[in-house]
């Protein structure tokens, strides 16, 4: 099986965006996430998400094409209000085909 | 004087110092999220249910003042303090409208504290007061949410904000909690409970000892910002609960709450919430900046209100109970 | 029917109905799971203590017959359970093996549950059930993994996959615990076990209210699920228990147990387990779709039994111990 | 001190495979892994770990040849029944030398 | 040796052996890391407390005499643990200047162990001995310090790492806990520390046993390291508890404590912690290896003690006190 | 908005490092941090900090040049006496100006 170059997409993120995001990475096209409880510190000193607990780091494989729209569209809902980071990377994922096609 | 001291000397005030002791000399002393978590669980829990095994002997009708007393709490203190906010504190009517919120609804372990000084005192306090804790948590964040979309300062989508906001409050997990307690509490009634009063009735101060070194953690690092706030939020920091406690307690007299009962309501009314309301306000207000109501509630006003805010409403209990 | 009122309003039923209400309202409330896991080891060693404290204290010939009966009941229950899931359910092999794996051992919740309302009748049960509990857990898994062979669906690697299925069932936490306090009980008997009975014994009701929260939850999020099984399947989990419920009440009674323990008994052989089994099956019968047994155990037949299973199997053994 | 380019494979899986997973990489030949216990969505929908806990997500660093040979024999034995994802990246690794040789 | 059976048939250390056998069989059994810390802040809090409130009640002057023995103590056990060591263990200096500083201090667990086996001989033990404990922490990591700055195996930094060894153990959580729980102990009173005393009193010993699995499963670990390890640090694992008991038993006797009081000093003496020292200890010398110190102080010396050791001061106190 | 290519350069390390490394991190002019708690296993056997909790994995996003110097110094300073991984690997980055300057 040889594995299909894909773009991993992270977002860093206070918990209580949690279900928003995950919302609009279904929406958008993604096939699935992964999800990583983080502590973290920024430009933002503080982070009134902490009662409610840790960051969140979510972890989606896409094409690269949906890549693109999803750092779009996160940017521009979230950039102006809220602390979090968003960056992507190259991977080679077995199965690749699996994660390409919007569901 | 000694009234003071009483109080200070409790375990449940020394592990809060203790807390804040820990964090100002930098110790890797930490309650680890889940044991905190799962503590706050048991203590909502717990209080619901102890408030509803009250309720379960209590005829309906004797809610119907205090209820009415807690809404006119949770309609005036939002206001007032968005009000000093403006205008003493110079915050901008986001920041203002978050600190309101906060304001308006009620720290449940200020709440507890009070009982336990009421108790040390030698008083009783009417048992249903749990359930005015719950109804107070929803006013203050929609008076807040109201200042706050005056002003288009809800961000762009503010409309959606505003159901999202109230749905955090209502089905928050302290509410849901705490009413769930005070239903099965009330269903049950206090002979049902007897089986499980040994683990939520019992171990419940000690269990909260362990909750105040988290809080006083907590709250030691917030002392340090209170110093960054500035002279104007610190005073009014504890302004603020004076104000707040003493219209909640000369309005419980008023309404015929027994002495008691009187300081545990300047308790609520002078508290700041720091467990449900943030989450909420962030929800609901992203552009206010934390570091204002997170320090002013967790950071001032709580150890305020646990050092000289409580000793402060038993003295007033007293003088307008012998007044009225 | 005051004994199915009976039966609802406790506490620990009740728990469980806030945690299916909570996640119905989509709250946030979630037990995290170090608690969760942290409170079923507690849960788990204290049945373990107290089942051992009875053995040390009874003629150990008196477990001949129950054993017997509680291994009896092991082999018929897999099977009916299997045979049910393959012709009504119209499962496929692997499928109905898995299933037949859950229905076979013991749901360790229902067992306590039962005990509570047992008590609240005013019977008494046997001290040694927790023993039978822990035998119980073996002879369904390896039933039901000798049907799913004889059709080879154990994947590739069928034979490893049994070694380590029974190592996953009999090394698993849950029996450790069971039969590690079974022995630490029987070994120390009643006696040197006071001074860790106010933790394990006083506060159990207490905590197990805690652990229904979060079983609430899960068992909400199935029921979901339970709507997509298809009404078959919805049939067969109420079905079951109540077969293998009567089965186990009527063999208790003729095993001469009391009446309370034949309340016991039924519900240990109608429960599924849903914290052991899962684990073991997922491991043996990889091919098997989780949706099924899962939502069988966990979203129907729990709250089946909790809420009408037990309150049957109470007037059965009246019933049947009248009779015999 | 130059660090070496490596590959790192991840694989995110039910927690129930975590120990079969462990032996798997030390019998091809990896010197080390590091496991996050991770959240996560795809296209099975049910978890039946979820008794069990999270998922564990296992990244481990290796020569570029081993990181195919792990991801083929990872899918050839997992992928039919069971619920993961594997992908690999590029790394720069400080004293790379270290994580290549099989031990 | 009817006292060695009365010792190990106990519901702590059967908890502890079951921990030891569930890792034995490859089980899955584990206490959630935050369980494991939340039982340990809880531990020595409770320890503290209880501490604390037997001070509040005893003339400060009858501390002086104790407190220069464990000091004394405190500055012989590193000092001979060192020796033997680097002659019979054929250590490294920085591994020998390691197990030194477990060896200088106490492990909480033994201590307890020690309190229980104390109770159950029908004995009474001086109340303020784990303010004895909290004294011993610091001495033995300071020397071994010492130990290994002489010799330079510090790191390049080993200025800074001194500095920073002490902090660590000084605001390390275990000492802040065990400290703070003394002085709010102490200064509540047995009288204002009723109210929680359900929860850190009456609940600490089924506390413990859920500890004591965890110890088990850690323990457990280690054991299998211990062959590694080889015979010569075996045999010191066994020898040296005994050789620094015997003399914490013979002070304490020579410094007129009662009988129980002895055999508890004894286990501290003879015991070597293995929550607080081996953190400053990978701080203050990474060059040490972990191996040593954490095989010799929970895989051999802890359980020697917790079988061998508690009987063997027992015994000696007894002995001691006819004599002297 | 166009994404910028910078390095993320990640350490695992034992968890008493924590403080030391967020703060050398700090000093050498990262503008963040994210760190999320793991477990692991390398060349070297036995874990000190086993009584302490897991391993920590420190990730930060700065420039290709300060990540370089952020490897080498922390290899300098750690590797002796220490068990840890070093790596770094590209990311293209959201709003990436913002973590390039030392603040
Ligand atoms: N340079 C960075 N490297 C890694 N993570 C970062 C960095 N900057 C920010 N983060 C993460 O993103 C979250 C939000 O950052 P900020 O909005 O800058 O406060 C932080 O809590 C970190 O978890
Ligand atoms: N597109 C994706 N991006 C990131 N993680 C994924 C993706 N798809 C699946 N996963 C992870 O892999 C696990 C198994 O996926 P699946 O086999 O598709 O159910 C999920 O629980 C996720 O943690
Ligand atoms: N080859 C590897 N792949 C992934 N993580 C590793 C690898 N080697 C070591 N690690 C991580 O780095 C930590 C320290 O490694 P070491 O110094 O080799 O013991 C381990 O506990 C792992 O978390
Ligand atoms: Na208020
Ligand atoms: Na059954
Ligand atoms: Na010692």
């Amino acid at each position: 099986m040889t594995p299909i170059r894909l773009r991993k997409v992270t977002v860093i993120a206070e918990r209580v965006l949690r279900d928003d995001l995950l919302d609009l990475l279904k929406e958008l096209g993604a096939t699935g996430w992964t999800l990583t409880a983080v502590e973290g510190e920024g430009t933002r000193g503080i982070r009134a998400s902490e009662w409610e607990g840790r960051n969140v780091q979510i972890d989606t494989i896409v094409s690269p094409d949906l890549a693109e729209r999803l750092m779009d569209e996160i940017g521009r809902r979230y950039f102006a209000d809220w602390s979090l980071i968003i960056y992507a990377a190259d991977v080679d994922v077995m199965r690749g085909e699996k994660y390409q096609h919007p569901r | 004087m000694s009234l003071l001291a009483e109080n200070l000397i409790s375990p449940v005030v020394l592990c809060f110092a203790l807390g804040i002791f820990a964090r100002a000399i930098r110790s890797d002393l930490a309650i680890p999220e889940p044991i905190q978590q799962g503590l706050s669980i048991y203590l909502l829990l717990a209080i619901g249910l102890k408030g509803g095994a009250a309720l379960a002997v209590e005829p309906l009708a004797a809610l119907l003042l205090p209820a009415v007393l807690t809404l006119a709490l949770g309609g005036i203190t939002p206001v007032s303090a968005y009000g000093l906010m403006r205008r003493i504190g110079r915050l901008e009517r986001a920041d203002a409208a978050a600190v309101a919120a906060h304001y308006g609804s009620v720290s449940v372990v200020t709440f507890l504290a009070a009982g336990e000084a009421v108790k040390r005192a030698g008083l009783t306090a009417e048992g249903y007061l749990p359930a005015m804790v719950a109804l107070l948590e929803v006013p203050g964040i929609v008076i807040a949410l109201l200042f706050a979309s005056r002003a288009g300062s809800g961000g762009e989508s503010s409309g959606g904000n505003w159901k999202k906001a109230l749905h955090e409050v209502v089905t928050g997990k302290s509410i849901v909690l705490l009413l769930g307690g005070l239903v099965i509490g009330w269903l049950c009634g206090p002979e049902k409970l007897t089986d499980v009063q040994p683990f939520f009735a019992t171990a419940f101060k000690g269990a909260l000892c362990l909750f105040m070194i988290d809080l006083g953690l907590a709250a030691g690092k917030r002392l340090r910002d209170a110093r960054l706030a500035g002279l104007r939020l610190l005073v009014l920091g504890c302004l603020i609960p004076v104000l707040h406690g003493a219209l909640g307690v000369f309005g419980a007299v008023l309404a015929g709450l027994s002495e008691g009962g009187a300081v545990i309501f300047g308790a609520m009314a002078g508290s700041a919430s720091y467990i449900a309301a943030p989450a909420a306000v962030r929800v609901a207000l992203p552009r206010a900046n934390p570091a204002y109501y997170l320090t002013l509630a967790l950071g001032i006003t709580f150890p305020f209100n646990l050092a000289l805010g409580i000793p402060l409403f038993q003295e007033l209990a007293t003088l307008f109970h012998a007044w009225l």
